[in-house]
């Protein structure tokens, strides 16, 4: 597709000029410019500023904060029900400075829980709300396409409601399972062909589902249909007590061995919940074995999208894997684990580097004296390969704005050269004390994407370095690996907070309400790929199919993480 | 040999060529199992269940290629008598000029068609104009 | 170097054959029994080594380049793996989809593995091993080669699979497109041969181009013109749809084009059939421009085996390291790229022969 | 061979009854194996054979649901390299397939995919369950949306325990699978020896 550059002008292009900034009087300036929309403000930890508003002034809501107070990042909506009325709240976060954050909070009547879509102002709020909807029974209006996104179009009722009775048998008989569009006229009488691609298709990653309309070799329309894996990890962690209970389903969020990044959105959001403090040098170990996830996924990241492109198991692939075995083996002497570390806890880790420490550090300097050469290869291999580039630049394009508009972070994000990166902008771990760079590449297209994955490979690769010399420096004496929690965690009633880290794949959230006992009362998971998902259509229709799966490839999405 | 036995051979692979195959078959007939169940038989798409037929008109991109196929190849094969000739006719002592410039004459034509085609469009895989409105209504919504 | 015919000395296979079991003496008989003899001698060497190409060298290789191992649990190095995949594979079921158009879908899969073990009947593979060596050699080879896509767009229309449909519509516009520059680079040759006759292809190749420090460098046409020797290997890995022009099966786009639906023997015949062609491709090449069976040393055959290895090796090779192009850019490559190149190869060969002779 | 005089096992399910019904099992027959029914020895020998072929070679259905299909994936790859079993073709297509391996935990909305991708397979096939979630569900059990096990859909053959289950062992018992399963031509066998 050509990098049309009207295609990408749209009315959300001008929403860069922000509101001056000052700490703490930022709320109340976002509260004089909603003015009447404000019914009631609310103190949400961490986000600056929470604000309620009727169900019918989303959308001005909205409008207002994201032309006018420059809040161009919605990363999450958490849709959930109290005893006494339905709840939306809009996560907004500004790309340039994410630890700017204001809640937008919409109680609906629990009657008739009917809200206006917040759709037209950022097209990410599309599944979301789709989500919302299907988990919660919420209804948007205005919401272009509002059917049920996870769970199967036959399904009764709504998992996450109150009312919901989970013994109740549903029965899906395959007849209901019958192609909906069956009665649809989308082949006879025209040249396209209706295609499923997925969910059990080499090309997916998984079990993804694309509804895919072919004209000749060109996609007519893609539509991607999720819910193949949708494993309930929310309720999951809901049921599960914020010590111990819930600590291992983040390693099966996103399941390519990013499970210490997933982990630590958990930690960070819990933390902060029970106001814990990790010593220091519990944060260097988190950051490095975060890192060195990072390093594994996006070695499969690579090694998939080769796969894609390739057509085959062939030498790019096996390469990726080589190294991801590689950062495997020193994880697992780390963790005692392959993929499902559970290492993590709160306040710290569960074990200190195990011993005899030098032989671990011999181990991971090896893993990271290689990498150059290995990176080179697949620089040789695969950046500098001529067919390759014929192939990757210039197809699926995602324009910057775009983007924005659908929440995407991470690789993807930067890919399209937008300078995110929440390690930077909103420190955590040991990150802010080390010398490192984001990656960015202004390309917009799948070659940009791979290329930041690459790049970030030889960054994460630094972190590591550094992190590891200063383990080897740190006084025996010193080395505090948790800090010091009680044995059941028991948050003060309502306090709710949404805490972000960067994983793998981007902005990986955590939203948690606490009502008082030892399990969440909401747990919602802000998934970086699924929001990254959905700039697909944005960017295959139009394309050719073999392109559409090369796209698909540089989204590098995980099912698990998709439909949670 | 005779022009004969020659195309006896080539016959003859021919029914080797078609009895190879169909011994497998039996072979395969003798070892295979059969378990006739309803679902087996369906048509594979991903698992789902397909939506309308593959008989359908189909995109034109396919038959323009097949088309031009047929005038290259046509002309491809008026070329065979001449290569073979050409250098007895050289070494019989016919002029350059002779030999090469009625089969040069005749290239050109072929490539004139060639870049007929090629500024036609013909040569490129068409974007069809469906798939281009469906990105430009994309677009459009922004 | 004189185009005199240097054909008469070579006995073709079929004569060898009625020549020692004495079955000059049935006349006509005599010659179809002879002529069957040796096709089926050819017929079972080609299906041999494809046999070892299939299951066990092509991983072998593959595994090679990818730093593994593959297949060594079974028999020594692993080959009893062909017997095991080959029995495995043909005692599997034969699912017959719904609503697929039946004889042709039957056929299909005959055509594709038979088209490709037609062409080398006239293949002359050393040793006296060369079935047929008629007049319009070349021609037929060039002929028999791409009867397999009618079989790949039989397959694909016949399943009534969508994937299927878009690999063969993809196989044949893609065979196509790679047919004429095929063809016509194939004719280049022939300006210095003289003859389409494969034989006789052969034999002018074996004279002595240079002695280069007492050593006699053979006129291959390969050392003679490597610029029609490149694009001839170019198109032909285009012709057996091996990466990076392997779109018609392309797994990650539509499964396994025009074969998704076919199981059991049928799939083995494609298989087969693949590998057929690929090695038919590299004794075209070898034919064409290594000197067939020529070599140092080793007999005849061995040689000719060897070459036609190296082609099959260099097209795993490609497998494993090189990206797969677009569909759109396959034609490109094709139309705009392959053609205009083995025309201007085409003219200047005429003219480089024409002002040398 | 008829599974009437193998002892029936526990581990038999209503899904597998379902579908092997009673009586001599048509996965392994074939039109030779009923020509040499009349001679015990020849049967035995060529059964034996025939084992062997099957757990010598097999195409592994290229199917990824969820956190063990990155596993399958190394399995395939460099370090395991299953293709030392003569098992590393994985293909697209389950017409070509022997062995689908359920590497993750199936859900109502992908169960009847599943099913219907495992029917359009052909006999004789097997199915790996990989880690404790087609097993039973695993951690994720409790969970409004989720399939308590493989089993429920299709019959198992070969069960993997453990979560992110780690494969050192599969490439070996998979082999197995395929010899100790029709031996006794019932694949529910092989869930207790396997």
């Amino acid at each position: 597709m050509s990098a049309d550059p009207d295609r990408t002008a749209g009315a959300d292009a001008g929403a860069t000029e922000t509101l001056p900034v000052t700490e703490g009087v930022e709320a109340d300036r976002l509260a004089e410019l909603l003015g009447d929309l404000v019914r009631r403000r609310d103190e949400h930890l961490n986000a600056d500023a929470a604000f309620e508003v009727h169900p019918d002034d989303v959308q001005e809501t909205l409008f207002t904060l994201r032309d006018e107070a420059g809040f161009d990042h919605c990363s999450c909506v958490t849709a959930q029900e109290y005893d006494d009325r339905f709840e939306s709240i809009y996560h907004l976060k500004k790309y340039d400075d994410p630890t700017q954050e204001v809640s937008v909070v919409v109680p609906t009547d629990k009657a008739d829980p009917r809200s206006e879509s917040a759709e037209p102002v950022y097209r990410t709020a599309d599944w979301h709300e789709r989500e919302a909807y299907d988990l919660v029974g919420i209804e948007y209006d205005d919401h272009p396409d509002l059917r049920r996104i996870l769970l199967p179009e036959t399904w009764q009722g709504h998992p996450l409601s109150k009312d919901y009775d989970q013994d109740r048998p549903q029965v899906v008989t395959l007849q209901e399972h019958a192609n909906p569009l069956e009665e649809d006229h989308k082949d006879s009488e025209s040249d396209t062909m209706f295609l499923n691609i997925g969910p059990h298709h080499p090309a997916t990653h998984g079990v993804l589902h694309l509804k895919t309309t072919l004209d000749g070799e060109q996609v007519a329309d893609v539509d991607p249909d999720i819910g193949y894996l949708h494993r309930c990890e929310e309720q999951m962690c809901q049921q599960g007590t914020y010590r111990h209970q819930i600590m291992p389903y983040p390693d099966r969020w996103d399941y390519i061995s990013a499970g210490l990044l997933n982990e630590w959105a958990y930690a960070r959001a819990a933390e902060d919940l029970a106001d814990i403090e990790v010593p220091d040098y519990a944060q260097v170990i988190r950051t490095m074995s975060a890192e060195l996830c990072r390093i594994a996924s996006h070695m499969l990241a690579v090694g998939t999208f080769a796969l894609d492109v390739y057509g085959d198991f062939t030498a790019i692939f096996m390469y990726a894997i080589r190294e991801r075995e590689k950062a495997q083996k020193v994880l697992e002497d780390l963790t005692g684990q392959r993929m499902m570390f559970n290492y993590f806890r709160l306040g710290g880790v569960v074990w200190d580097i195990p011993e005899p420490r030098d032989e671990f550090f011999e181990r991971a300097r090896d893993f990271l004296d290689g990498l150059p050469q290995a990176t080179q290869e697949f620089h040789d291999l695969l950046t500098t390969n001529e067919i390759f580039q014929l192939r990757c630049v210039d197809t699926g394009i995602l324009p910057p704005e775009t983007a924005k508009s659908y929440g995407a972070t991470g690789p993807v994000a930067r890919g399209s050269g937008i300078d995110v990166d929440l390690r930077r902008d909103d420190p955590y771990g040991y990150y802010d004390e080390l010398d490192w760079d984001v990656i960015t590449q202004d390309g917009c297209d799948n070659y940009a994407r791979v290329l930041v994955r690459l790049r970030e490979v030889e960054e994460s690769a630094k972190i590591i370095e550094q992190c590891l010399d200063l383990l080897e420096d740190w006084p025996e004496d010193d080395r505090e690996i948790q800090a010091n929690v009680p044995r059941t965690l028991k948050p003060d009633p309502d306090t709710e907070t949404y805490r972000a880290v960067e994983a793998a794949k981007g902005e990986l959230g955590i939203y948690i309400r606490s009502d008082g006992t030892d399990t969440p009362a909401r747990f919602k998971i802000r998934s970086p790929c699924f929001s990254n998902l959905q700039t697909l259509s944005e960017m295959a229709e139009g394309e050719y199919i073999a392109d559409l799966v090369a796209a698909l490839g540089s989204l590098d999405i995980v099912l698990g993480e998709v439909d949670r | 040999m005779s022009h004969v036995s020659h195309w006896l051979a080539i016959g003859a692979l021919a029914v080797i060529a078609v009895l190879i195959p169909m011994g497998m078959m039996l072979v395969s007939w003798l070892l295979r199992p059969s378990v006739p169940e309803r679902d087996k038989r369906a048509t594979y798409e991903s698992g789902e269940v397909p939506t309308g037929t593959t008989r359908i008109r189909f995109n034109i991109q396919y038959y323009m290629v097949a088309l031009l196929f047929v005038v290259f190849d046509v002309e491809t094969v008026l070329i065979f008598p001449w290569t073979v000739i050409y250098r007895s006719a050289l070494d019989a002592g016919a002029s350059l000029t002779q030999v090469l410039a009625p089969m040069l004459a005749f290239i050109g034509i072929l490539v004139v068609a060639l870049v007929w085609a090629w500024r036609k469009g013909a040569v490129e895989w068409a974007r069809s104009p469906r798939a281009e409105r469906e990105a430009g209504d994309m677009a459009g919504r922004r | 170097m004189a185009a005199t015919p240097l054909q008469e000395d070579v006995t073709l296979l079929p004569e060898t054959i009625a020549r020692t079991l004495g079955l000059d003496a049935y006349g006509f008989a005599g010659q179809i029994l002879a002529a069957l003899i040796g096709a089926f001698i050819v017929g079972n060497v080609m299906l041999a080594m494809t046999g070892v190409a299939g299951p066990w060298a092509k991983r072998k290789i593959t595994a090679a380049f990818t730093d593994r191992i593959a297949v060594n649990r079974v028999g020594p190095f692993g080959l009893l793996i062909i017997v095991a995949d080959a029995v495995r594979l043909l005692s599997k079921e034969l699912i017959v989809p719904e609503n697929v158009d039946r004889p042709a879908w039957d056929l299909a899969p005959l055509v594709v593995a038979g088209s490709a073990l037609l062409g080398f009947a006239v293949i002359p593979m050393g040793n006296g091993i060369h079935l047929a060596d008629p007049e319009v050699g070349l021609a037929y080879v060039f002929a028999t080669a791409s009867l397999a896509s009618v079989g790949l767009v039989m397959a694909g229309y016949a399943s009534n699979n969508k994937y299927s449909l878009l690999g063969g519509l993809r196989a044949v516009a893609q065979n196509v497109a790679y047919e004429i520059p095929l063809v016509v680079t194939g004719v280049s040759v022939v300006i210095f041969a003289g003859s389409l006759r494969m034989g006789e292809i052969v034999a002018v190749q074996r004279e002595t181009l240079v002695v280069l420090a007492g050593v006699p460098i053979p006129s291959w046409f390969a050392i003679v013109n490597p610029f029609a020797f490149v694009l001839f290997v170019v198109a032909n890995l285009a012709e057996v749809g091996r990466n990076p022009f392997d779109t018609p099966e392309a797994p990650t786009e539509i499964v396994a084009g025009y074969q998704t639906e076919y199981s059991s023997v049928y799939f083995v015949l494609f298989y087969l059939g693949e590998f057929v062609h690929i090695f038919l491709g590299g004794a075209i090449i070898a034919t064409l421009f290594l000197g067939g069976p020529a070599g140092p040393v080793l007999p005849g055959f061995v040689w000719f085996v060897i070459k036609i290895w190296a082609v099959f090796l260099f097209t795993q090779w490609a497998r494993s390291a090189m990206p797969r192009v677009r569909i759109d850019q396959l034609m490109e490559i094709g139309w705009k790229g392959l053609l205009v190149l083995s025309f201007a190869n085409l003219v200047l060969t005429a003219i480089i022969v024409g002002v040398i002779a | 061979m008829s599974s009437k005089d193998t002892p029936t096992t526990d581990a038999s399910t209503t899904t597998r009854d379902a579908r092997m019904g009673e009586g001599l099992d048509d996965r392994f027959n074939s039109k030779l194996r009923e020509a040499f029914g009349s001679s015990p020895f020849i049967l035995t020998k060529f059964d034996k054979f025939m084992n062997w072929v099957r757990g010598s070679s097999m195409f592994m259905l290229q199917f990824g649901i969820a956190c063990c299909s990155i596993e399958m994936m190394h399995t395939y790859a460099v370090k395991h390299d299953l293709d030392r079993f003569g098992a590393g073709v994985p293909r697209a297509s389950p017409r070509q397939a022997d062995v689908i391996i359920v590497p993750g935990t199936i859900v109502s909305k992908f169960a009847p995919r599943m099913k219907r991708v495992y029917d359009q397979m052909p006999e004789p096939k097997f199915v790996i369950g990989m880690g404790s979630c087609t097993i039973s569900g695993g951690p994720f059990q409790e969970g409004y949306n989720v399939v308590k096990g493989a089993e429920e859909v299709i019959p198992v053959d070969i069960h993997v325990p453990g979560t992110g289950a780690v494969l050192r062992t599969r490439p070996g018992r998979g082999r197995r699978t395929a010899r100790r399963g029709d031996r006794r031509g019932d694949p529910r066998d092989a869930v207790q020896l396997g």
